[in-house]
């Protein structure tokens, strides 16, 4: 057990800052609350990363990557994070929709898609949630009836991220109706273009990058070699596409976590004891989110079925909430002013929703980690 | 010794409850986002209905201290974007404690004129924008004072701008029209009172919108506020909304006693304050949980309480530090 | 809406008072921590409150009591609490069974317990709980069969307060086993002296003054005339017993509250901000208590079902709790001697479990209160 | 970089948790809370089995700070009596701050003597009626002292006799062998990560008998773990162990990392020792909750993980103080 670097991992570290920084503005960290919504600098730097190989470190070079181990790929990620790099325009084509169509694609499909996703040439959007789906994801009614080679899907998908500027989806799908619940799903890759495809961006109460869609799907005709996984596999897609955007939002909590903290410090002398402790909480949260990536990586690794993954997203989510609640009032009046601020707090209470909501975490910690029954 | 409200209060209750059903739906307030003059048709309602004539603070006269929080409940049940609160509650209730020689401006508040107060310890102001008096405190003194040359507002409403707040720096040219010699205490002792009732009032309508979601949304083939997850921790809520509520009452009932000690009742309002905003923080934190994605949108109500609870909730204190102050006043240590 | 006091109620709290400060040794607040374990004393205290009328102040004279109204029998509560009056040996009797007999018995069951009870003669045990039945009241399985004038009755109760040391109890037991769970129980008054029923008290780890006992039952006999309530008609009993209960528990939890609120202030100077902000919020609980108490008297005498009622039993028992973690954490190494300290905070653990769970009680709330389904 | 344990040391820690399963049952700690002799063959048998020799705290020898830690948790999950944390945790953990000035000290621990620490800043010293040698940290020194004449302990063993603790004042006529400069965050880093440790491994066995309990027991028809109330206190529960555990190995990495910042390793053994008091005090506390009744009993093991985690949380400052002092040393403003 030991923190330190290896000499590879030391410069690898490196390579990475010193790329970073020459691609940056000179003044991005002064000005980083303007710069956080300058959607040219993002694209550019999700295409830069990807020429470079910083976008996904783990993967060979055509994929955005170097080939590094999956220990260097993190400390990568845990770099960019702490050096708050441009945010991805649309992360979870990058973080979710990549990873899915490696694991599950076709040499078609990978050939055809994974290039442009990871440019960010095309953006993806993830079509899980429906109206009478959100935490019950297998309870999902959106149906698709085969006919031929094709699909015919009808319904209807919500709180669809950027589905309104996304060139393709991941669209959950009933194919079989009879089946149990999560038997009878299948993902289908929906190309965003198709006739019967209507896109209604949800207007949400503050300011947001991740704007909400309804997705309408009326007689939408997807061909059967779009399938991803196999039919009626659509289930254990799923099940990966989760863990995917669990092991990207820890990291993004963990980014974020740390800038509360930050900004909580700034006030420095002016905090008490009382908002001293709240403080340390927030950076042991942090630390201890960190350390718990590692370690879940280090099970991996061994083999061993990593039960500390399933703690990230409920302990990075809930520390992002609170460590926004506290910079808000150590900020006191000056917060009311500081429409960052209320724009950060606000967004952090989307953080223990999206991605399984704590509720769901909690079940998940208490059947699968500690062996409770079903309730 | 009677802890429940009067027939007479109960009746003015219900009656402002009436007339916000009607004419401050969530419409009006989310209106008011946006447009900072919209607030003025129900505010001229509130002044011909006698409402500002709780600026008088009468308790003999069926228009005292527990009547304003009655009413403020209600207001703040429906974020209602009027300057009642500032009014009635902060600066009047401020004013209250300079005796009678502040009656003339407590006058002037009864009669519809729009008042602010401004305490050097606490800034923000809730509605100095909109205001046709300030109440200042500051080095232990109260002063009233006009808006306009001499008095710099700067904005605080990136969070409500439906009912904003302020940061008022008052320069010696201002046109201050009084100052009266005023125990800080006694002076805060109704205006913490006052926000801890439009809290409370609030907090209630939010847990009604998430327990009613709770009671229909299904999810996995049940209605989810069956599953313990969810009805906990609105029933948490609930918890700590009635124990800010019977806080808020008696630190109405100790301010309303012309007895008690002025300290006890400081302290009491204090505590119903820090209480009341931990309920309000807590229930739209619940709130926007329960509804899920839902209560992060532009069209759902949730987002006009959330902001409301955080604007209110650092007003003269936020609750750690209330919490704390009433405690070192006990401890007597500091 | 009003906190003063009439002048009656003035006078009543005054003339209580006097007769406390006449009965009480004069060291007593200094020597409190070795009273608390004075029986002696406390068994002289219910007697000479029955004698003097303090009991159950709303009573009449023979109960105990001297027909107050039911704002003034409170106000002698609180101030019997807060002045730290003796705790009666054996309160349920008090507390519970009396009111029980009161709302259920027959007169002559009046006649024989009322009195004995009241002035402490004789104690008596709650019981409720089985090994299989603890927050599940209603799946208690000890089995009462009717044989012409009696039940035979056997079965076993644990957690049996005081059940060593009483002479009777109120014992719960299902008399119909085809109705519905909580349609075929009976509460039968159980002379403890009857051939089968064997009493083993456990062992607590600290120690205590209401000792946990299991009661074994075989074959005990039982006139039909110790009926309480009528026949299968139980279940009633039992919730008006758990009301009773929980209008005893938080006049206790509050004089727990306020007592260590109290050991809290006197560390006044070396408290920091953090730990003012915990006494403060302690100090809240303890007049929120209060005010909950008297605005759900306040409903009930209106006539309104009084919703604050439920809350009264959570918000005092979490309360406690936390006050005495509070207190121990201020006293720090200094609490760490001192047994008095230790025993109040386990103490303070078994407040979330007796009289109903606090997850029991958060059901209360969220169904009957709120409105939301069963789970 | 890699954060699990090695091969050697998960033999370590399997040899350790094997014998205590056999030698330390939880009749051995009920035992010892009235039999203030009733550790010492375990202890002895600690000696032997050169669990001691952890005191030398020798990273290059497969006896370091991480085997340390390794130890530490499988003796909390046992509550295992014996004085191992103080002797080679906390008071060899002080002296390798001292440098090689202080191995003599080390060795004789390493060798089974029983050490304890008593730090000025922090009263309440474990085990220090057992100890054969008391180090003591006061002013910005370290020294080493002889328990016996001038040395005198007040015993605070109110809360968990089975592993006692006092409170010691050195006085001038002690028997002082040495007196050594040290920096007192470099000194506490150690102490305070083993004691951490400790108390990770104890929440994590109140929690596994608190899982084991909700899985079986039945109420309402149904095991009470599948209802969310229990369910999800456990995961969070769970979580807070979690989060104790890494920031723990994190401090005993950084503790064995002689590259490393003397106040990064403090500040991250601080965190690490007040995150882990939390997870013991929470899990015990949600323990008893769903044990209920039978949590309160003497029969019951849950008593004997109470206590320690009482006794051990105050220990070198409490979760709070410990939060405040790591965030106002990166604050730097006081």
């Amino acid at each position: 057990m030991d923190l330190r670097e290896t000499e590879e991992q030391r410069a690898v570290r490196a390579d990475y800052a010193q790329w970073l920084s020459d691609f940056l503005p000179a003044d991005y960290y002064d000005k980083y609350a303007d710069y956080r919504w300058d959607y040219e600098l993002r694209k550019a730097y999700q295409l830069a990363s990807f020429e470079a190989g910083w976008l996904q470190p783990a993967w060979p070079r055509e994929h955005g990557g170097r080939a590094l181990g999956p220990l260097e790929a993190l400390t990568v990620r845990l770099e960019s994070a702490m050096r708050a790099a441009p945010k991805l325009p649309n992360i979870q084509g990058v973080g979710v929709v990549a990873p899915g169509l490696r694991s599950f694609g076709t040499s078609e499909q990978q050939e055809r898609h994974l290039v442009p996703v990871l440019r960010g040439d095309e953006w993806w959007a993830l079509g899980m949630s429906e109206p009478g789906a959100g935490s019950d994801f297998a309870g999902l009614r959106t149906r698709a009836v085969r006919d031929g080679d094709r699909y015919v899907v009808n319904g209807q998908k919500i709180w669809t991220t950027q589905a309104h500027e996304s060139r393709f989806a991941t669209l959950y799908v009933r194919t079989d109706p009879d089946a149990p619940k999560h038997r009878g799903i299948s993902c289908l890759i929906l190309d965003m273009e198709s006739p019967g495809v209507t896109t209604r961006p949800i207007r949400m109460a503050t300011i947001t990058d991740e704007t909400f869609c309804e997705v309408f799907l009326d007689d939408v005709e997807i061909p059967v070699t779009s399938v991803l996984g196999a039919e009626n596999e659509g289930w254990k897609v799923a099940m990966s596409s989760l863990d995917h955007e669990r092991d990207m939002i820890w990291v993004m909590n963990w980014v974020e976590i740390s800038r509360g903290v930050r900004e909580v410090q700034k006030r420095g002398d002016s905090l008490d004891d009382h908002q001293l402790v709240e403080l340390g909480r927030r950076m042991a949260d942090a630390e201890a989110l960190r350390m718990t990536g590692y370690r879940s990586l280090t099970s991996s690794l061994r083999g061993d079925r990593s039960k500390e993954f399933f703690i990230l997203k409920l302990l990075g989510s809930e520390s992002l909430q609170r460590t926004w609640e506290l910079a808000a009032t150590v900020a006191g009046a000056d917060g009311l002013a500081d429409g960052a601020l209320a724009f950060e707090r606000h967004d952090a209470l989307a953080a223990t929703l999206y991605g399984g909501t704590s509720e769901v975490q909690r079940n998940i910690i208490g059947e699968r980690v500690l062996g409770l029954p079903k309730g | 010794m009677d802890v429940g409200f009067s027939e007479g209060q109960l009746e003015l209750r219900a009656a402002v409850r009436d007339v916000l059903a009607k004419e401050c739906p969530p419409a009006l307030v989310r209106s008011c986002l946006d447009d900072s003059e919209a607030w003025r048709p129900l505010w001229q309602r509130a002044v011909d209905l006698g409402w500002t004539g709780l600026a008088l603070l009468d308790d003999d006269n069926g228009m005292g201290v527990i009547e304003l929080i009655a009413v403020l409940e209600e207001l703040g049940a429906a974020a209602a974007p009027v300057p009642l609160l500032s009014s009635a509650g902060l600066a009047a209730g401020a004013l209250r404690a300079a005796g009678p020689a502040a009656a003339e401006w407590q006058q002037e508040l009864a009669d519809g004129a729009v008042g602010a107060l401004c305490v050097d310890t606490s800034p923000g102001s809730l509605d100095a924008s909109r205001a046709d008096l300030l109440v200042v405190i500051a080095g232990g003194e109260l002063s009233v004072v006009r808006p306009g040359a001499g008095v710099v507002l700067a904005p605080l409403d990136a969070v409500d701008p439906s009912r904003p707040m302020a940061r008022v720096t008052v320069e010696t040219d201002a046109s201050t029209e009084v100052v009266l010699p005023v125990s800080v205490p006694a002076a805060l002792a109704i205006p913490l009172t006052a926000t801890a009732a439009e809290l409370v009032g609030l907090a209630t309508r939010v847990l009604d919108i998430a327990v009613a979601h709770a009671g229909t949304r299904e999810q996995f083939d049940r209605v989810i506020g069956s599953f313990q997850g969810i009805k906990h921790r609105l029933a948490d809520g609930y918890v700590a909304i009635e124990r800010a509520r019977g806080l808020t009452y008696a630190a109405a009932m100790l301010a309303a006693d012309p007895d008690a000690d002025r300290v006890d009742a400081w302290r009491a309002a204090a505590l119903a304050k820090a209480a009341a905003g931990d309920a309000a923080t807590e229930t739209t934190r619940a709130g926007v949980q329960v509804l899920g994605a839902l209560g992060m949108t532009w069209e759902h109500d949730m987002h006009l309480y959330l902001r409301r609870a955080w604007q209110l909730s650092p007003l003269l204190g936020d609750s750690a530090a209330l919490y704390r102050d009433a405690a070192s006043s006990l401890v007597g240590a500091r």
